[in-house]
Parts: C-alpha cells; structure tokens; sequence
C-alpha cells in the first residue's frame, strides 16, 4: 500500500480528534452543533476513505448514513429544538476548559498507550484508526461527563458514537458495520425525539439535567 | 426402621402445618392440631428410645445437594437428643391443648408450630451439613414467625428481628465452618468430614466458628442478647420449646461438630467453651435476679443453665484431650444430665408462667403476690420447678450439677496447668452462679406467688384447666424422678459418653441403694432417693412427735410485724427492692446500674421516689457501636442514590479511565 | 448383727446431734453471760425454751398459706438430716456416704430456700428485708463454702467427709491453703449462723437483723422448730471444722465401743472448745453494718478461692 | 444448522415480532393483553423443545447448554409475567394510571422486548449479540416512561442515557474482539462468530483481549447492573410499571450477564490474557456491600427490592467470578432462583402498591392481617430473597459461601458481611411492612395469585430437591464457564 493512502487516512482520524478538542472547548450551543456537523463530515470523509482504501463498499454505505443522518438531519433537528426551547444563545457555563483540556490530552495519550502495544499484529492503518477512535469515543465521555446541558451532552454522545464508528470502519472487513451504524442512528434518532417528545422544557422549565436530577429531590 | 418411623413422623408434622393452614375456619383446628402434635412427638420419643438393630442406622435421601443427598442418621447422641425434644415437644403440645384457647388468632402459632417441631427434630437427625443447615435455619424461621405471633406489639417484632438477624449470623458462622470442614471438593456429609484430615489452626478456626453459630442460638454470651427478648415474645408453650428444646439443639450441634466430626481434640480447646460458658452463667443468673418480667426471668435464667452445660462440655474435652477417659465421660454425662434436667423444669417453669400470664393476665411480678392462695396447683407445680432449677437436693437440678463439681474436683489429674488452675476459677463461677440461681427463684417465688396480692388481677387469678396442670404434674414428676434415680439415666446416658470422648462411667444401676458414684463411693457418691427418705421420715416423725407430745392446736390473727399492720400490700417487699443488696454489691461490676432517688424535702407532701435504671453493658459496648456504624455508613453512602446523570457517568468514565490504566500498566 | 449395730449407731448419731444442739447455744450463752461478768442461764435453758414454745399455741397470720405451715417441718428435717450425716464422734457412719460434703451444703442451701420463702410469706416488709439478705449472704456463702470444699477434696482426693477426716487424720500437716480454707470457713461459719458481725442473734426489731426478721411471724412449734434447725446448723458448722480439721479422736464405724466413747468424749469437748471460742469471738467485736458483710463474706470467698490454687502450688497433685 | 433447530429459534423470535405488530394493530386492551399471554406462551413452550434439540450453530443463531439455560428461564418468566401484567394492566386502566392507547404501546414493547432478548440469547455473533441487546434496551426504556410522570421520564431519561453510553462502550469491545480474531480467523463472520471463537481464542492476541473485555465489562455490567454503573436501575423499577420491574430484574439482567459469561468464556479459554474472575469479583463485592448498606435507607418499596436486585446481581458476579465446578453451579443457581423468587416480590409488590395506593414502605404496614395472601407471599418471597431455607436461594448461597471460605476465606468475609447487611435492612423493612397495625386500604385489588404461587413453588421445590437432569445439565455449563 502507499504511504499517501495511510497519510490521508490519518489525517482524516486526526482531524476528527482535533474536532473532538474543538467540540470540548466550545461552550454555545449553536456553536457546538456547528462543530458536530463538522465532526460528522470528517467521519464519513475518513469513512470513505477507508472504504475505498479496503474497497469494502458497504462502508461507502455508512459514510452515506453518516453524512445525511449526521451531518444533515440531526444538526437540523437539533437547531430546531434550541430555538423551540429558546436556548440556542445560552452560553454554557463550562468548569476550568484548561483543566478539561489537560484531561482530554491525557485521555489521547492514554489510548495511544492502551492501543498501540495491544494491537502490534494489526496493520498500521487499523492500529492508527483505533487509536483515535479510542481517543475519540473518550473524549466524548469526557465530554457528557463536563457538560450540565443535555443538548451538549447529546453531542458529547453523538461524537463518542462517531469514534465507535471510526473503529468499526477500521476493523477490516467486519461485517454488520452497516447494520450497527443503522442501530446507532435509531438510538440517536430516539435520543433527539426523546428530548423533543419529553418536551422536557415543557416539564422542567429547561433542559439543565441539573434541575432534571432535582425533580427527584432527595427521593429515594 | 426407628430412623424411617423418625422421618415419616417429621414428614406428618409438617403435614399437620399445611392441615392447619387449610384448615383454618374449622373451629377446633387448634386443638386437632395439637393432639397431632403429641401423638407425633410420642412417636418420635418411642423412635428414639426404641432398640436399633444397629448400634447406628443412617439413610440417604435424594434432596438437597443432588450430588450428595440428604444424609440422616441415627446413633446413640442423636437418639438422645431426639428423645429430649421429643419429650418436650410433646409437653409443649399437651400444655397447649388447654393454653392455646387463650390465643386471640391461632393462625399465627398453629401453621408454624408442627413446623417448628419438625425443624429441631431434622437438626438432631441429620447427617451432612446442608439438611443440618436447612433443618437449622428452618427451625429459626418457623420460630421466628412464633415470636411474632403478638405482632401488635411494637417490642416483639424487635424481637422477632433481632432473633433472626441473629440467628442468620450464626447460621453464616456455620455455613463457614462447615465450608472448611467439607474442604474445597465440596464433602459435605459427615461420614467423608469425619474421615478428612484437619490442621490445627483449622480445627481452631472451626472451633470458634462453631461456638459462635451454635452459641448465638443456644444463648451464650456474649451473643445472648437476643434470647431474653425472644424467648418472652412468644406465647408460653413455645417459650417454653425455644428456651427447654431449641437451646439443647444447639448444645447438640456442639456436641457433634467438636466432639465427633472435628476430631480429637487439643486441650487448649476446652478453654474457649469453660469461660465463655462461665461468663454466660455469671451474665445469665446476674440479670435474672433483676429480671421483673417473669418470663424474661426465665429466658435468662436459661442463659446461665447454658452456661453450666458448656462448662461441662469444655471440662469434658479437657479430660478427653488427655487421654483421661473416664473423667471426660463423667463431664460428658454431667452435661447431658443436665441437658436433660433443664428440658424439664425450664418448660415447667415456662408453664407455669403461662399460666399465671392467662391466669392474671400479669407478666410483671411486681404487680403480681400473693398467687399461692388464687392459685394454689400452679403455685405447687411452679415451686417444685424453682426448688428443682435452684439445684436443691433432692430433685434432679442438684444431681447434674453436683456431677459437674466431682468433674470439676478430679481437674487435678490435668497435665496443663493453665486448664489446671482455671477449672477452679470455673469452679467459682459455677457455685456462684448456682447460689445466685437460688436466690433469683427466691426472689421470683416469694414476690409472685407469696405475700399479699398486689393488684386485683392477682387476687382474682384462677387456676389453668386439667391439661396445663396435668403437663405441670407430669414434668414435675419426671423431674423428682430423675433427682431421686438418677443411676438409670446416667447409664442410659454413658453408651453416648464412651462413643464420644471414649470412656464411660461405672455402671451405677448395680451400686447399693440405688446411690451413684461417679468415680468410687470412696471417693464421693450420692443417694438422693436416701435422702428424700430421711428428709420425709425426720419431717414426720418431728410432725408426729410435736403433736403427741407438744400442741397441735393453732388460731388465725393479723399478722404481728413487731406490731404494727399495715394495711396497703404495696408495703410489702418489692422485687426490685428484693433485688437491692446484690444490685448494689454486684450491680456496679456487672450491669451500670444508676439508682436515682428523689427524696422530698421534710415538709414537702410529694412520695419520694426511687428510680433505678440497669443497662446491659454487653450491649452497650458491642452492639450498640455495630449499629451505630452501619446506620452512618448507610447514611453517608445514601449519596450514592441522589447523584446527577452526569455525575453517575462520571463514575463509570472514572472506572473506565482506572481500568484502561491497569491494562495500559 | 453388724447392720443392727450400724444402724443403732448412725441411729444414736441423729439423737446425739438433737440433744446437743441446744445445750451448745445454751453453753455458749453462758459462756457469753460469764465473759461478761454476769450469771447467765443455765445451759439446759435452751432446751427449756423449746418445750415451752412447742406446748404453746400458735398463732397464724391470717394470709399464712400451707408454705408457711410445711417450711418449719422441712427447714428443720433438712438440717437436721444434714447434721446426722457429718461425721460427729465416728467416721463412715453406715449412711454417711448416700451424702458427701456437697451434698451437705447443699441440703443446708435447701434449708436456706424454705426459711427464706417462709419469710415472704405473709407478706411483711420485714419479712422481705430478711429474706433478700439472706438470699444475698447466701449467695456468697455457698461459694466460698464450695471453694473450701474444693480445697479440702483437692487435698484429700475425695468429698467423702469420712474419708476426709480419715485422710487428714492420718496425715496430719501443716498448709497453708488448709489454714486459709479454715479461716475462710470460720467466716462462713459465722456468716452462715447469723451471730456477730453478721448479725445478732440475741437481739429483734434491729433494722440490721436478718434470720431473726425472717422467723418474725413465726410462734409456737414452728418456731421451735426453727430454732432448734438453727441451733442444729451451728452444731454442723462446728463438727464440719472440727472432723475435717481437727480430726483427733474420731472413732471409725467398726470400732469397738470404747473408741467410740472416746470419740464421743472427744467430739464433746470440741464442741465446747468451739462455743467458747465463738463466745469470746462474739462478746469482743461489734456487729458491722449490713452491707459491709458482702466484703466480709467477699473475703471468704477469696480466701477460699486462694487456698485453692495454693493447693496446687504447695502440693505437686 | 438442522432445520428443526432453525424452525425453533426463528420461532423464538419470530413469535414475538408478529405478536408485537399484532397487539400494535390491536384496539381493544383487554383482547391485547390475551395475545400477549399467548404468544409469550407459544414462545416458552417452543423453548422447552430447545431441550430436545441438539446444540448447533451457524453465522446468526446458535443453541448450546449455556443458552438454553437462559432461553427457557425467560421465556418461562415473560410468560409469567405476561400472565401477571393482564390483571395489573386492568388495574391501572380502572383507576386511569393508563389509557388503552398506552396499553397496546406497552403490550407492543412487551413482545418486542421478549423478541429481542431471546436475540440476544441465540445470537451466535458477536454484533448481532449486541444490536439486540441494544434493541431491548431501548424497548424497555420506553415501557419505564410509559406513566409521563415527571419522575418517570427522568427515571426514563437517566436509564436511556447511562444504558446508551454502556452499549456504546460494549460495541468498541465488540469491534476490539473482531480486530483481535480478525488476524487469525480472517476477515468476515468467522471472526465473529461465538464457535469460532472459541475454538480459536487461545492464538489471539491477549493485550487486545484484555483492553476489549475492560470495555464489555464496562458495557454489559453498566446492563447487569453493577456497581459503579448501576445508577439506571433503581429508578428505572421503581417508576416503571411492575411488570417490567419484574422482567427487568428477572431477565434484562440475565440477558446482560449472559453476554459478561460469554466473553468471560473467551479469556479464560487464553491462557496469556488477564483472568477476567478478580475484575467480576471486585465489581460484585462493590455492588453487593454498596447495594446492601443503600437498603437502609430506602422509603420506596420497588426502590428497596431493585437495590437489591444489584445486591444479588453483585453475589452472582462474584461466584462466576470465583470459578471452579462449585461456585459456577451455585452462580447459574442463584441466577435462576433469584430471577423466580424477584419476580415473584414484584409480582406481589405490584398488587400491594395497588392495594395501598403508595410505595411508600412507612405507609404500608399489617399486610399480612389486612392482604394475608400478598402479605405472606411477600413474607415468603424476602425470606426467599434473604437466602433462607427451604428456598433455593440459601442453597446457592450455602455453596458460594462455604466454598469461598474453603478456598480464600479472606474474600468470604466481605460476602458474608454484605450478606448480613442486605439480611438485616430486608428484614426491618419486611417487618415494618408485613407484621403491626395494618394501614389503611386505597381500594381493592383482583390480584393474580397464580404467577406468584407458580414462582414461589419452584424456589420452594429447588431449595428441597433438584431434578437431576437439570444438575446434570448446570454442572455442563459450569465446566463450560471453566
């Protein structure tokens, strides 16, 4: 194989983490759904890419789904259902983006550390991708585990759920990816009307799972 | 064939359960059940005393661990133990055919109470340690449910908790030691236990775990505390099974994990049961003196009773970790004689609790008094129990522990001088106790039964019916029996004592006048039937010489009381007042007792009044701080239940990162 | 033959210890009243009194149950059975084994029980007062009885009294845990017997009493009775030290009369050097105050418990 | 694949997915609720003839012991359950806690969720495995919102989000695993394929596995319930209708353990991988001590009962955990038990909610004087639960406690600490609740007994007496789980 081949392939992953950062550093709402929609582009990019690159067509398949699901349809829904709850200019109020950086960091070196001994045998291409994809699917956690806004902490998932992706796309020629990016987007789908439906405005006033955890009040 | 007549007779007991259940609107249900009952407890006592072909028959039965089956077994300690259930158990059911027509809802005893019976009957029977454990944890759940037959009262379902949170405490204890004993294969029937090997610290290990599980249930200190509350919960005719059959159960666990499936025993092994034995009769005859609640009184008092039997035991594996036959065997007897003996005068004494309870609908003996002239058979019956529970010559409580003492006096012969000097410090204990005792039922006698009436429902108090005083008779009667013959029970019991500290004593049925010597009439013996003799012939003969020769005549009048009367009975001694000197002497060493008294200023018109409170420190400095932990873990971990999404996620990305790290490492 | 004679001297034994009773309370007033500088009583006086007492009528509490009536018969049939079996002026009289020393203590215990419930009976407070005293000094009592038991027993290698009088009779030497045994039974003794300090058997209505506010109610025969029972005990307390301790001139069952009369002549003079040692005790202390007697027993019991474990120091057994 | 067996399993999901379009197209709830029963019927009765069929395996389906143990266990429970939801449904619709509409939702779930289970049991890959988990958990999520309480969808909304970020955790596994077969077994299904696997599992490289159970740990624990992960599962019964409280306790979990066994499975057949027991037992001990001292302070009485539902999912983790012929048996026992028995408390928790018109443990008192059958089933069913004989449960704990202790008795102390600890809050709780004053009633309830008795009776015979072709057939699978 040619080094362009993997170099692309790379950059592709890398710059999927870089998004990955960029989604933890921004703090407004319509920003951050901006920077979704990018992520989700660059996943299906690098989607195809693998596809092409392991000429296994379905992948071009998940790279579609990525990108009219991902990049089109939930961004959309997603703006929609800020401005229905009015809180599209909200400016999250994110604890020390420093220290979440540094987090992030070591989260991406720690699954370098994790993946690169662990998958020695794999070609070089595979063990690159998972690695991001590690890195990827931590950072998101990271980030459902930073933000307070359940619309936030949907990204947070949506980008984890990206990272997963990446992997299965990496893994050469597992069947079922298609099958299982389709799942995904039936989870995601019912996360979205699942905060559409809840009308969790409607209930809570807003969506700052802080007030959802209080509706509990000490019960329990 | 005696062990299969056991089984189907258990098996129809727990028939008579359901036959109760389904029978519930039948109005005399409670009386069919406990006929059943006794017929079936009969049965079993026959099955027990009846001839083996076999000097021990055993039988398999494909439940439980299927890889094992359920083992059963009958030898001579087994048949021992089953016959003393047995024999209380049917005294339980006959007393209950009168007393239970008191119970407001018999839904509550009758279902439970065949069980119950059946539990303690499987324990003594089985023969691996999953039937011991169900049949065990069986029997604390069916009694469990008995003592919250009065569920109304908010002190009771205290106690049913207490009792079997503890109970299931000991049952883990069990559970373990038995886990060690069947080794990691899992052999878990006691023919395999008994054939495998233990290490020392092992064997040490299920020593203490055995006294742990088997003492919880048999009462001793310091896991007593949930006896007193229990054994009174429950209406007086399972009192009475729980405190004169249960306990003895337990003693039979003991009995069969140390002496028979551990092995030979170490001396050091006899200490743990002497102290602890020694502490629970110090503990248990202590708080019974200042017990007010009649059957409190009693459940303590079988706390010390425990205590005497353990003593024996621990002096019997001294003697038999030395080679010393025939000193282990006279222990040995000792503590099934008296095993034997507290069966007895514990249910008659729980009995007649029972009956002065329906009789007067008083538990307090301050409120009782008086007693003897409202009800004078009950009155008979219950001071025959207190002269025999007292070890007064010439009934059986005497015998046993005078047993003990010729145990105790041949310490001598013991290599170990640690064993050597503390069985007299045992010693002490145990006289203490016993004098203790005596003055306890003094106490419990003379403020009761004695006196004048301190309250109307004293005054008025009525005789129970034909059953429950003829239970009492009976008791009594076998009580009187084995303190004046006691040589055939000895003997009855000395094939047990050779199988299992392997010596036995000297046949006693062939010594002169029907006396025993435990060792050599040279160097002690006893005849209570002699002395019973003299004891009525020198009454008599006084009675008829005073009469011949003196005056017979006699005539009414108030009482003197250096002249003057006094009107109200509530000048009369008080229990507690009663109680006083040893409070003061003991009280401070034993229980924080804290007398506060409030005397009124000369002048003043107010009573002055005494209060005294009395905490039991055992529970003051275990258990109290147990739960005081537990409560405030659970109150700091309750976070744990309050967290945000966001926080829960941050535990799992916490244990994710951690493990990542492991494997990273 | 030999059982006629057995019998007629375990017989003789049992009126010997119901005559002598009174005559030793009656000996050691006298001695008392002399040690005082006064006359006193004659020694029969005792005696006197019983007879008195038992033609006499007796009056009944009117709430005085049939426990009441039956106590004096059986507290007396037990001391006195307790009595007739320890060894007096002979060893292993024929009945003597059917009740070894624990036995003893114990029908004395059984004594203790029916006095101490007769004293409730009616329902006094003064009653109540003297029986949970009793009850309390009893429960001392018994163990350090007990303890001095162990120690004999441990010593002698039995709890036979006649085999302990024999054992100590043949080899007579100087412990110190018997010297602690027999001071701690002194105590006992004294505790046992109601006299000085425990308490004062000359005297009623002293708040600190307490055989004598158990017997309160009583009168008449039953009364005698008592008494005779108490005079009884004190008789035994005394034997006991003196066959167990001082075991000099005591006969055996198949000796010959002259032994035997020796051993009576001996027993006799015991018996007076014991009231006169009781006597000057009781006439120079003072009567201490109840609830230091715990202490005093306390005492008793540690010394019994120590002359115990002496035993095993002093003596390799 | 022999055709029968093919026949069998399509049918084991098949049924259901028809049921679920048929109820779906049903109005009437009552008729609903019947076609519910039946299918879940029709679906237990096409398990029991799994037993029959020998073991066989092909790229989607696969039927060995250790499934069938878990296939017929909860086709036996959903039938159960379906049977006890008819009445409890009817009860919510009289006092308008749901409308028909709601019903026929729930009912569609209900067989959806059955369907996706058995999935999940059969599923021979590794993918499909996990899609269908995911499938049930999403069905379930919806049946725990179904009340549109506020505290129901938070219960709802918290499941959905924890329960998603664990699926998504077990996926990166699942894809790790293929990448750590796919050199051995070549790309495409054979390195997803459970037989496959196995057979090779020894020649794959270990430091993947490892970094790939980490995560399916993670993944299907947060389902089982596990501490840390085990925040969904609480709310999720108490806010639910109880019927799902009962099939969540009594397979979900199950279902999610299944997964766990599976590839516990697959690192112990290589030797060179981590052994995954002291992670299983650490994660279970955590869960049985933190479950056992949140009962305490419980004021909810399905709260109570889910808490411990994780307390005994900790014990189960911890005998496999343990290994070794022993502790498995006593782990697939206990399992089994506890599914009955917990279902069965729910069963009858269920009705007594409906009878007192609250969950509140301090305003439910004297039910066995006021509701003497629930009030004594319920007694029946903690005693069960609290490892009591003659019920099975205490036969399970004899062997994971007694053989524990034999081999490292320093582990045996934990477990028999939160052992007693989960005894004594059960206890007080029940004692409040069954024994004293009774409170008052909100209204009367056609409670059916007859799942409850159905359960409890089957614990009852386990406790005394195994059949011994079910030990023979549990000891396999124990060797299997190694």
């Amino acid at each position: 194989m040619d080094l362009l081949t993997i170099d692309i392939a790379h950059v592709l992953a890398g710059a999927l983490v870089l998004t990955s950062f960029m989604l933890l550093y921004q703090d407004r709402l319509s920003g951050l759904i901006n920077i979704y929609t990018l992520h989700a582009v660059v996943l299906s990019l690098s989607v195809a890419w693998q596809a092409y690159y392991q000429d296994a067509p379905h992948l071009y398949v998940t790279a579609g789904i990525a990108v009219i699901f991902k990049a089109v349809i939930i961004p959309f829904s997603l703006r929609r259902i800020i401005e229905r709850l009015r809180i599209h200019r909200t400016v999250e109020v994110v604890g020390g983006v420093g220290v979440t950086m540094l987090i992030g960091i070591f989260l991406t070196a720690l699954s370098l550390v994790v993946m690169l001994p662990a998958t020695a045998s794999a070609d070089p291409l595979a063990r690159e991708d998972i690695a991001f994809a590690l890195a990827i699917v931590l950072l998101g956690l990271l980030m459902m585990v930073t933000r307070r806004n359940a619309v936030s902490q949907i990204i947070g998932f949506m980008s984890l759920e990206n990272g997963l992706i990446l992997a299965a796309a990496g893994a050469h020629g597992m069947p079922l990816v298609v099958e299982i990016s389709v799942a995904f987007s039936i989870l995601i789908a019912f996360i979205v009307i699942g905060i559409f439906l809840f009308r969790i405005r409607e209930r809570f006033d807003n969506v700052d799972l802080f007030e959802l955890d209080r509706v509990r009040g000490g019960r329990s | 064939m005696p062990l299969y007549l056991a089984l189907i007779c258990v098996g129809a007991l727990l028939a008579v359960s359901v036959y109760a259940i389904v029978q519930r609107r039948n109005p005399d249900i409670s009386r069919n059940v406990y006929r059943l009952c006794i017929a079936l407890c009969g049965v079993l006592f026959l099955a027990a005393v009846m001839p083996r072909g076999a000097h021990v028959v055993s039988t398999t039965l494909p439940l439980g661990l299927p890889w094992i089956g359920m083992h059963f077994r009958i030898d001579v300690l087994s048949a021992f133990f089953l016959a003393v259930v047995n024999l209380g158990g049917a005294a339980a059911s006959a007393y209950a055919i009168g007393y239970g027509a008191h119970e407001k809802d018999p839904m509550r005893v009758l279902p439970f109470y065949p069980a119950f019976l059946a539990g303690m009957n499987v324990v003594v029977l089985a023969d691996d340690a999953f039937a011991f454990l169900v049949a065990w944890e069986f029997m604390s759940l069916a009694s469990w449910a008995l003592v919250l037959t009065h569920h109304h009262e908010a002190e009771n379902r205290r106690a049913g908790f207490v009792y079997l949170l503890m109970a299931s405490f000991g049952g883990f204890a069990l559970l373990m030691a038995f886990g060690v004993l069947g080794g990691v294969g899992g052999a878990y029937d006691f023919a395999s236990i008994r054939e495998s090997t233990k290490e020392a610290w092992k064997s040490g290990l299920i020593l203490a775990l055995a006294m742990v599980g088997m003492g919880s249930k048999a009462g001793l200190a310091p896991l007593h505390i949930w006896l007193p509350l229990a054994h009174p919960a429950a209406p007086s005719h399972v009192s009475a099974l729980m405190s004169g059959v249960m306990t003895k159960v337990a003693v039979y666990g003991f009995i069969r994990v140390v002496f028979d499936l551990l092995g030979p025993p170490a001396f050091w092994w006899s200490v743990e049961p002497m102290t602890f034995g020694a502490a629970s009769a110090l503990i248990g005859v202590l708080f019974a003196t200042i017990q007010s609640d009649l059957k409190k009184l009693l459940a303590y008092s079988t706390i010390e009773n425990i205590g005497i039997i353990f003593i024996a035991l621990g002096l019997a594996l001294a003697f038999k970790a030395n080679g010393l036959a025939l000193p282990a065997a006279l222990a040995f007897t000792a503590a099934l004689f008296h095993v034997f003996n507290h069966s007895l005068f514990k249910s008659l004494l729980f009995f007649g609790a029972g009956a002065v309870l329906s009789g007067s609908g008083e538990r307090s003996i301050e409120r009782l008094g008086g007693l003897i002239h409202s009800m004078p058979k009950t009155a008979f019956l219950f001071l025959g129990g207190c002269v025999a529970i007292s070890a007064l010559p010439p009934l059986n409580g005497f015998v046993s522990e005078w047993l003990v003492f010729q145990a105790i006096l041949l310490s001598p012969s013991l290599p170990q001088w640690t064993v050597k000097l503390l069985v007299p410090a045992i010693g002490v204990a145990l006289a203490l106790s016993a004098a203790l005792g005596a003055g306890c039922y003094i106490r419990a006698y003379g403020v009761a039964f004695l006196g004048r009436p301190r309250s109307e429902a004293a005054r008025v108090a009525q005789d129970p019916d034909r059953w429950s005083l003829g239970t009492m008779a009976a008791l009594l009667a076998l009580c009187l029996l084995a303190g004046l013959l006691p040589s055939l029970l000895i003997d009855t019991i000395s094939p047990a004592a050779k199988d299992f500290v392997g010596g036995r004593m000297p046949a006693q049925a062939e010594l002169a006048w029907l006396s025993i010597a435990p060792i050599a009439q040279s160097r002690s013996s006893y005849n209570g039937l002699l002395v019973f003799v003299f004891i009525l012939f020198s009454a008599y003969s006084a009675k008829w010489v005073i009469h011949k020769f003196g005056s017979s005549r006699s005539r009414r009048a108030p009482a003197w009381d250096c002249g003057y009367i006094e009107k109200s009975p509530t000048t009369q001694y008080t229990a507690s007042s009663f109680a006083q000197p040893i409070r003061r002497t003991l009280g401070v060493i034993a229980f924080s007792v804290r007398e506060r008294l409030d005397m009124p200023a000369p002048g003043e018109m107010r009573a002055a009044r005494l209060s005294v409170d009395i905490k039991d420190r055992i529970f003051d400095y275990l258990y109290a701080p147990l739960t005081r932990a537990v409560e405030t873990c659970a109150s700091g971990l309750n976070i744990l239940g309050l967290l945000s999404i966001q926080e829960y996620l941050a535990l799992v990305f916490g244990a994710l990162v951690f493990l990542l790290v492991l494997v990273a490492i | 033959m030999t059982f006629l004679f057995d019998l007629m001297a375990q017989g003789v034994q049992m009126l010997l210890v119901l005559a002598l009773a009174p005559l030793l309370i009656g000996f050691i007033r006298k001695m008392k009243a002399r040690l005082l500088r006064r006359k006193g009583p004659p020694i029969i006086q005792p005696w006197r009194d019983l007879i008195r007492l038992l033609r006499k009528e007796v009056v009944l509490a009117e709430n005085a149950s049939w426990l009441y009536r039956s106590a004096p018969y059986l507290i007396f049939a037990m001391t006195w059975v307790a009595a007739s079996l320890a060894p007096t002026f002979a060893t292993g009289l024929m009945f003597s084994w059917s009740a070894d020393l624990i036995a003893i203590i114990a029908l004395l215990g059984s004594a203790r029980f029916f006095l101490a419930l007769a004293g409730m009976d009616i329902g006094t407070s003064f009653g109540g007062i003297g029986s949970s005293r009793e009850a309390m000094f009893g429960s001392l009592a018994e163990p350090a009885t007990i303890m001095i038991v162990f120690t004999v027993s441990y010593i002698a290698g039995t709890t036979q009294l006649s085999e302990i009088a024999a054992f100590m009779a043949a080899n007579l030497e100087l412990r110190a845990s018997v010297g602690m045994a027999l001071v701690g039974l002194l105590i006992v003794a004294i505790a046992e017997n109601g006299r000085v300090p425990v308490d004062n058997p000359a005297t009623h209505l002293e708040l600190t009493m307490v055989h004598e506010a158990m017997v309160l109610e009583y009168s008449g025969r039953y009364l005698a009775l008592i008494e005779l029972a108490s005079a009884l005990k004190l008789l035994l307390y005394i034997s006991l030290i003196a066959c167990v301790f001082f075991p000099v001139g005591l006969a055996t069952h198949d000796a010959d009369l002259h032994t035997m009369a020796i051993g009576l002549g001996a027993y006799i003079l015991k018996l007076a050097i014991g009231g006169g040692a009781l006597a000057l005790f009781e006439t120079s202390t003072a009567k201490m105050r109840v609830f230091r007697v715990p202490d005093f027993l306390g005492a008793g019991l540690m010394l019994g418990l120590l002359a115990t474990l002496l035993v095993f120091v002093t003596r390799n057994l | 694949m022999s055709s029968n067996l093919f026949m069998v399993s399509n049918a084991l999901i098949g049924i259901p997915a028809a049921a679920a379009i048929a109820v779906a197209l049903e109005p009437e709830y009552r008729r609903s609720a019947i076609i519910n029963v039946c299918a879940s019927g029709a679906t237990f009765l096409f398990a029991l003839v799994l037993l029959i069929v020998e073991p066989e395996s092909s790229d989607y389906l696969f039927v060995d012991d250790l499934n069938i143990v878990f296939v017929v266990l909860s086709t036996f429970i959903g039938f159960t359950t379906s049977v006890y939801s008819a009445s409890y449904i009817d009860h919510e619709i009289e006092t308008g806690r749901l409308t028909p509409a709601n019903v026929r939702f729930y009912h569609a779930m209900y067989q959806s969720l059955m369907g996706a289970m058995n999935l999940a049991l059969l599923a021979s890959n590794i993918g499909l495995m996990w899609v269908a988990v995911e499938v049930a958990t999403l069905t379930t999520v919806l049946m725990v919102g179904i009340y549109r309480t506020p505290h129901a969808l938070e219960a709802a909304w918290k499941y959905f989000i924890l329960g998603s970020v664990g699926i998504a955790l077990a996926l990166f596994g699942t894809i790790l695993i293929y990448m750590a077969a796919e050199p051995v077994l070549g790309q495409g299904y054979d390195a997803m394929v459970w037989k496959t696997l196995m057979q090779q599992a020894s020649r794959f490289d270990p430091r993947m596995l490892n970094v790939a159970f980490v995560f399916l740990m993670l993944g299907y624990g947060t389902k089982v319930g596990l501490a840390p992960m085990h925040a969904w599962l609480p709310d999720a019964h108490a806010e639910g209708p109880t019927p799902i409280s009962a099939v969540l306790s009594g397979l979900l979990l199950n279902v999610a353990l299944y997964a766990v066994l599976r590839f516990k499975m697959l690192l112990t057949a290589n030797a060179a991988a981590i052994t995954p027991g002291p992670l299983m037992i650490t994660l279970g001990l955590a869960s049985l001590i933190m479950a056992a001292f949140m009962l305490y302070r419980r004021d909810d009485i399905k709260r109570l009962f889910a808490y411990s539902s994780i307390e005994h999912m900790g014990i189960i983790a911890f005998a496999f955990g343990m290994g070794g012929p022993l502790a498995n048996f006593a782990g697939l026992l206990h399992m089994t038990m506890h599914s009955l028995t917990k279902s069965a408390i729910f069963f009858s928790v269920g009705h007594i909610a409906q009878a007192k018109g609250t969950q509140k443990i301090a305003e439910i008192r004297g039910l066995t004087q006021s509701q003497p059958a629930l009030g004594w089933t319920l007694v029946a069913g903690v005693v069960a639960i609290i490892g009591l004989p003659p019920l099975g449960i205490f036969m399970s704990e004899f062997l994971v406690v007694s053989s524990t202790f034999a081999r490292q008795p320093l582990l045996a102390i934990p477990l028999v600490f939160g052992l007693l600890l989960a005894f004594g809050a059960l206890l007080l709780r029940l004692t409040g609740m069954a024994f004293g004053e009774p409170s008052r009633d909100a209204g009367e309830v056609k409670a059916s007994m007859l799942p409850l008795y159905a359960h409890l009776s089957l614990v009852l015979l386990a406790g005394l007496y195994l059949p011994s072709h079910l030990v023979a057939w549990f000891q396999n699978v124990a060797r299997l789980l190694g």
